[in-house]
């Protein structure tokens, strides 16, 4: 028995199914398990290896090469401001400094309670919201100090 | 002046297929399903139709070249390219938020026009909001009975890969492996996913074809230029009052796009213009009557690309713009081939010292070597864009760059 | 064009050259000149008097040998800011050495940056003919030869062999790489 | 003739084979074509762009490893641009490169030197900022040794563990400039080809643990020879260190490289071969000695003289051979002479089990750890005379029925273990011939040294039935002289 729930399992052996060949539902399941435990950790990579039946460096491979997957946990929510030209230009660097005080962390880095994880992101297509705010892959809007104190307090 | 794409975007719940419905859309299927495949490409060879998504390579040329069922028996796919990742563009965002059943519907006439039972739409992981109105569209369209088997549309999510945008990486990605770009040949329409010939097209590409089938090729090659049919979007961003997406015929000068958007943000005077996302080479401000098609940032030495509009105010320090799209350049280079993976962060390292005032003049000989060492001599248009984009930024705006590179070498 | 006749003429020797006499007593005569000149001096010198020495000879070893600025004698190995030896036991001196009198063995540093250094660095000071080509190239200047440390010398053949602590013993006095 | 596709590279006309690319053809034929990613059995991912060529009619350079020639095509690869282009990809390649030249082993057969010292390099670096620092001196496995540094991303190591070894411990893990090659987290480099990473790595990246800061390589001598490890029968070419004998702390092998054969080992050899014969010179004999009665040393014709009669003592029913198939084809040849025409013997023994006998994979490695049984059976040994077995020979010596063994290159010690101890002692005749003492050696009557595979010269046949020659890399030591003419030396006196 993996580490992984039952019902887990099964969502992973639907990506699997999902694409005509099996080894296209791989990042799709990369995906999946980012989002349920925060990271991709070593039993994930093995257990997504054998599933796949593709080679362990490969997976490695992939989780460290796409910014979306990542080897140390995130926070439940992760927060982005972009730093693509179009937003550079309306002031993302100071929304930046302004969101890592807030948060008390470090761009990069996970708050101590696991809750908010703040990262720098390239371009997230949004620059008609300059400078552009993302949570977990949704997009919040353009950032200033007043979404951003407003976006923490909503954020169960 | 007709508007091709943005037509309905003022109608309420456009996403929704009875209102799509109620304007007129699927008609197009219908009457493809009556047309033959040669037809068909003909009425996209009339158009003029090029690739919205930068590279500009004729959408009915495309589609001829696919290898046929006889040559190669087995399934043809057709990819929609949703991987938007160029900063300065987002209009396959707000297309696909508007008006995904254009797009399907665009989609399932291409896959007509190559016999593809089996399509996907690769979309960025970033646009978590478009894959779920485009699941939700596409959850209606098989409940409408249009899409039936055996054709299908999946869809598929990238991770936050710039390069993934690339056709060729994007079958990479799609085939579960890191997004590093095939060299061609083979072309991916004689064997693209997973060996099989496939068709990749960008977003507005495939929302265009819809009113192209239904009112004609030469109507739509009217809307555009001799060479570059139709109309295309402009996303305008950067120092502008109103940025957003604007929908203008092919061959509109500059000028008319930015005047549409506000002009520039405080009334400030204009000091340069990126016409189609950072990685095609800036335009002065007095290059801003270039009309906007196919050949005319060509002529300026730059390209329309994606139409990422970036308006830049004489505030705007060149090197510091410089930097920043080398730098997104270094960070999004995938690695594979040596003189991109080394020279963007070598470029980046040098641009950060300039701005640290330690900028050496013989930098200057250095960054324009390098460029040209780079460009034309790498796997992907990636490489080309960071030996050319700084180069074409130096050439424009010599000041700028003299101003932050005049210190003497330290040591010999 | 071709070459004019050309005939040498030899002055005739008088008859006083010929008897010889006159040359040689002419040749003590500058012998003994400078005989007693350089006595004279020498004896001035003894008594403290400020006058230019009597001859070129110096009394080694009561006085030092005095090699010119570019000599190159002694070897030295030089060490890094922190002490640590500079040679990276690359051996290239040991390949360079027409002489091949240097034996280097090396092993790993435990300095990261450095991952190599000599467990054992041999000169055969009996067999090195002091060229300088190993200074020349090392590529990290580890060795040095010292301007005017001549006294080399030793009873055995083996006494000839400077080893790793006796070449890194003590400080180059000139011309040394900072 | 093959159908061959004529071109012109810097104004030769060239014939490339069917399928051959520009860069495959032009170095076939010798001719400087600089390359990193490309090898010849790992594929060509022309991700290195070093090997750019201007080609006339093509709008822009062309990677020539990926470039398949048309007829009468022009191509330059030695004019002023190409060459241009080629420096200015080593100039990137050399951007983030330490200037590690002093400590790196690869020194002296690096690809970036290579290229550096010759036309293609040699420019001053207009590198003026800091360089970005990676891992150094990382151990992979028990052979390997990895500096991300100076790795130029070529991606040979790990398509080779993707595709020879099938292993898949390494990957290219990152993206960009920061992407370095590494081990996936708990694996180790311990496959049973890991030794053949550090050859395909053009540079100084992944190097040889047990050569580590041994020697340096232009002081080696390279001799081509046959690694005896299995009856696979690898090409290899041994590299002394004999000319400075205080280096490679005095062992005269320094290491085992591969040699290119396409028949037998390809570009390969495993780590048994290129790791298992580097303690060369232990436990060697060097004297012919009479141990008992009396221990004395001798000449090789009082040797031979007093075995050869002691031979002829009782009848050739109680004698026993023992020998193995580390034997060359002459020794076979002089083995047959001497035991089987001038004493036909009846009780040899030749089986490789149990000693001689190992793990086996599909690429390489054989069961049978002997270079030349196939060269026993071409002289019948194996055919017409069957092996017999250890246990009954042990019976045959516990039943008296054999008085004398002669073990050539083979330890009955080693396999009897202690049993061995109580028969050799019962038997009135020991000769021990071979290149090692080892448990043997002590107890037996007559010790005669016998040059081991790299003093002598001689030819294994592999199990493919290919004969091989095999040169000789080293000076015997002491006395030691080849099998082949000890057998003489005795033949020649019965």
């Amino acid at each position: 028995m993996s580490h992984f729930s039952a019902e887990q399992e099964q969502t992973l052996m639907g990506w699997a199914r999902r694409y005509p060949y099996r080894i296209m539902g791989l990042l799709e399941a990369l995906r999946q398990v980012q989002e349920w435990r925060r990271c991709v950790g070593d039993q994930d990579e093995e257990y997504l290896a054998k599933l796949f039946d593709y080679p362990r460096n490969h997976v490695h491979e992939l989780v460290t090469f796409f910014p979306g997957l990542t080897l140390r946990p995130t926070g439940r929510y992760r927060v982005g401001i972009c730093r693509g030209l179009s937003c550079a230009l309306a002031g993302s660097a100071a929304m930046c400094r302004c969101m890592e005080k807030s948060l008390g962390i470090k761009a990069g880095e996970t708050t101590p309670d696991g809750k908010f994880s703040f990262e720098t992101m390239e371009c997230i297509g949004a620059c008609d919201h300059a400078p552009a705010l993302i949570v977990n892959d949704k997009l919040q809007g353009a950032a200033s100090e007043q979404s951003i104190s407003e976006l923490l307090e909503r954020l169960p | 002046m007709t508007k091709v794409l943005t037509e309905h975007w003022d109608q309420p719940r456009l996403h929704e297929l009875e209102t799509y419905r109620r304007l007129g859309g699927y008609e197009a299927l219908k009457k493809v399903l009556g047309m033959d495949r040669a037809q068909l490409i003909d009425e996209a060879k009339k158009s003029n139709l090029r690739g919205l998504g930068g590279a500009g390579f004729a959408t009915s040329l495309k589609w001829s070249t696919v290898t046929p069922e006889e040559k190669n028996p087995g399934p043809r796919y057709v990819v929609v390219n949703c991987d938007e990742s160029e900063p300065g563009c987002f209009k396959d965002r707000v297309l696909a938020t508007r008006n995904p059943h254009q797009l399907i519907e665009g989609l399932l006439i291409a896959a007509c026009a190559i016999d593809a039972k089996q399509n996907f739409i690769f979309i960025r992981g970033e646009y978590q909001i478009q894959y779920e109105i485009l699941e939700k569209a596409l959850a209606e369209a098989r409940g409408a009975g249009i899409i039936k088997p055996p054709v299908s549309i999946d869809l598929m999510r990238g991770a936050g890969a710039y390069m993934s945008g690339l056709d060729t990486a994007l079958l990479e990605t799609m085939e579960g492996k890191k997004a590093w770009p095939r060299q061609p040949p083979p072309f991916p329409t004689a064997s693209g996913l997973m060996g099989r010939p496939t068709v990749v097209n960008n977003v507005e590409t495939l929302c265009m074809v819809p009113s192209i089938v239904l009112r004609g090729g030469e109507w739509f090659a009217k809307l555009g230029t001799a060479k570059s049919g139709g109309t295309a979007l402009f996303s305008v961003s950067g120092h502008v009052e109103k940025p957003g997406v604007y929908e203008f015929a092919m061959g509109t000068p500059l000028r008319e796009i930015l005047a549409a958007a506000g002009g520039v943000k405080g009334g400030r005077k204009l000091k340069a213009v990126i016409p189609g996302g950072v990685s095609t080479p800036v335009l002065t401000a007095d290059e801003l009557d270039t009309p906007m098609d196919w050949d005319g940032p060509r002529a300026q030495g730059s390209f329309l690309g994606a139409g990422g509009v970036i308006v830049l105010d004489e505030t705007t320090d060149m090197v510091m713009v410089a930097h920043n799209i080398e730098r997104f350049l270094a960070h999004e280079s995938c690695g594979q081939c040596t003189p991109c993976r080394q020279g963007s962060y070598w470029y980046v390292r040098i641009l950060e010292r300039a701005l640290d005032g330690g900028g050496v003049a013989a930098d200057l000989d250095t960054l324009r070597r390098t460029g040209e060492d780079m460009t034309g001599k790498v796997i992907c248009a990636l490489g080309d864009t960071v030996g050319l984009v700084t180069r074409a930024m130096m050439k424009k705006f010599s000041n700028d760059f003299k101003a932050k590179f005049h210190g003497e070498p330290p040591h010999g | 064009m071709a070459m004019l006749p050309f005939s040498v003429i030899r002055p005739r020797q008088g008859f006083v050259e010929r008897t010889y006499l006159w040359e040689a007593l002419h040749g003590l005569i500058v012998t003994f000149r400078h005989l007693f000149l350089n006595l004279g001096r020498h004896l001035l010198r003894l008594l403290g008097a400020r006058v230019a020495p009597g001859a070129v000879t110096i009394q080694y070893p009561e006085q030092p040998a005095v090699l010119g600025r570019r000599a190159r004698a002694r070897h030295f190995l030089l060490r890094r800011a922190d002490g640590f030896p500079r040679c990276t036991s690359c051996l290239l001196c040991e390949t360079i050495c027409p002489a091949k009198c240097i034996h280097i063995t090396a092993e790993e540093s435990p300095d990261v940056m450095v991952e190599k250094r000599a467990k054992s660095f041999d000169i055969d000071l009996g067999l090195c003919v002091f060229c300088g080509h190993c200074v020349e190239a090392c590529p990290c200047d580890a060795i040095h030869m010292d301007v005017d440390q001549v006294e080399l010398s030793s009873y055995t053949r083996s006494g000839m062999i400077w080893s790793l602590p006796a070449l890194m013993r003590g400080k180059p006095q000139g011309g040394a790489p900072s | 003739m093959a159908k061959t596709i004529k071109f012109t590279l810097d104004g030769r006309v060239i014939e490339a084979r069917e399928g051959e690319t520009v860069l495959q053809a032009a170095t076939r034929l010798g001719l400087l074509i600089p390359h990193y990613c490309w090898h010849p059995a790992l594929g060509n991912p022309g991700n290195c762009r070093m090997c750019n060529v201007e080609v006339e009619g093509a709008p822009k350079a062309l990677v020539s490893c990926r470039l398949y020639p048309k007829e009468g095509m022009v191509a330059r690869s030695a004019a002023p641009a190409p060459r241009r282009w080629q420096s200015a990809a080593l100039e990137f390649h050399l951007v983030d490169h330490p200037l590690d030249c002093p400590v790196c082993d690869q020194s002296g057969e690096c690809g970036l030197q290579d290229y550096y010292m010759n036309s293609i390099g040699r420019y001053r670096s207009s590198m003026r900022d800091n360089k970005w620092h990676m891992g150094k001196r990382m151990v992979l496995g028990p052979h390997i040794m990895l500096d991300q540094e100076r790795c130029i991303m070529c991606t040979r190591c790990t398509r080779f563990v993707d595709l020879i070894s099938k292993s898949h411990e390494l990957g290219i893990f990152g993206r960009g400039h920061s992407q370095v090659i590494d081990l996936v987290p708990g694996r180790v480099l311990d496959n049973p080809y890991s030794g053949c990473v550090a050859d395909v790595c053009p540079v100084g990246a992944l190097t040889d643990r047990d050569f580590r800061f041994q020697v340096r390589v232009w002081y080696l001598d390279w001799t081509d020879s046959i690694c005896p490890g299995c009856s696979r029968g690898c090409n290899i070419s041994a590299h002394t260190s004999t000319r400075r004998p205080w280096q490679n702390k005095g062992l005269r092998l320094a290491r085992v490289k591969p040699r290119y054969k396409p028949e037998v080992n390809g570009h390969w050899i495993c780590d048994e071969g290129r790791y298992g014969f580097l303690n060369y010179d232990s436990d060697r004999l060097g004297k012919v000695m009479r141990l008992k009665p009396s221990a004395e040393e001798l000449s090789w014709e009082a040797a031979a003289a007093e075995v050869s009669s002691a031979l002829r003592r009782k009848p050739a029913e109680g004698l026993a051979v023992m020998a193995s198939g580390r034997l060359s084809n002459e020794d076979w040849q002089a083995f047959q002479k001497l035991f089987l025409e001038k004493l036909n013997v009846r009780r040899f023994l030749f089986a490789p089990e149990p000693d001689q006998v190992g793990a086996e994979d599909e690429l390489l490695r054989r069961r049978d750890k002997a270079p030349n049984l196939e060269g026993g059976k071409a002289v019948g040994f194996g055919t017409r005379i069957a092996s017999m077995s250890w246990d009954s020979l042990a019976a045959d010596i516990e039943a008296g029925k054999v008085w004398g063994l002669y073990a050539v290159d083979r330890d009955p010690v080693k396999v009897w273990d202690q049993r061995g101890h109580e028969l050799l002692e019962r038997l009135d005749l020991l000769v021990y011939q071979g290149p090692r003492k080892g448990l043997t050696g002590e107890l037996a009557h007559y010790r005669l040294p016998a040059t081991d595979w790299l003093e002598e010269k001689g030819h294994f046949t592999n199990f493919q039935g290919l004969v091989q020659p095999y040169r000789q890399a080293l000076k015997p030591l002491g006395a030691a002289k080849p099998d082949w003419a000890i057998f003489e030396g005795l033949a020649a006196r019965l």
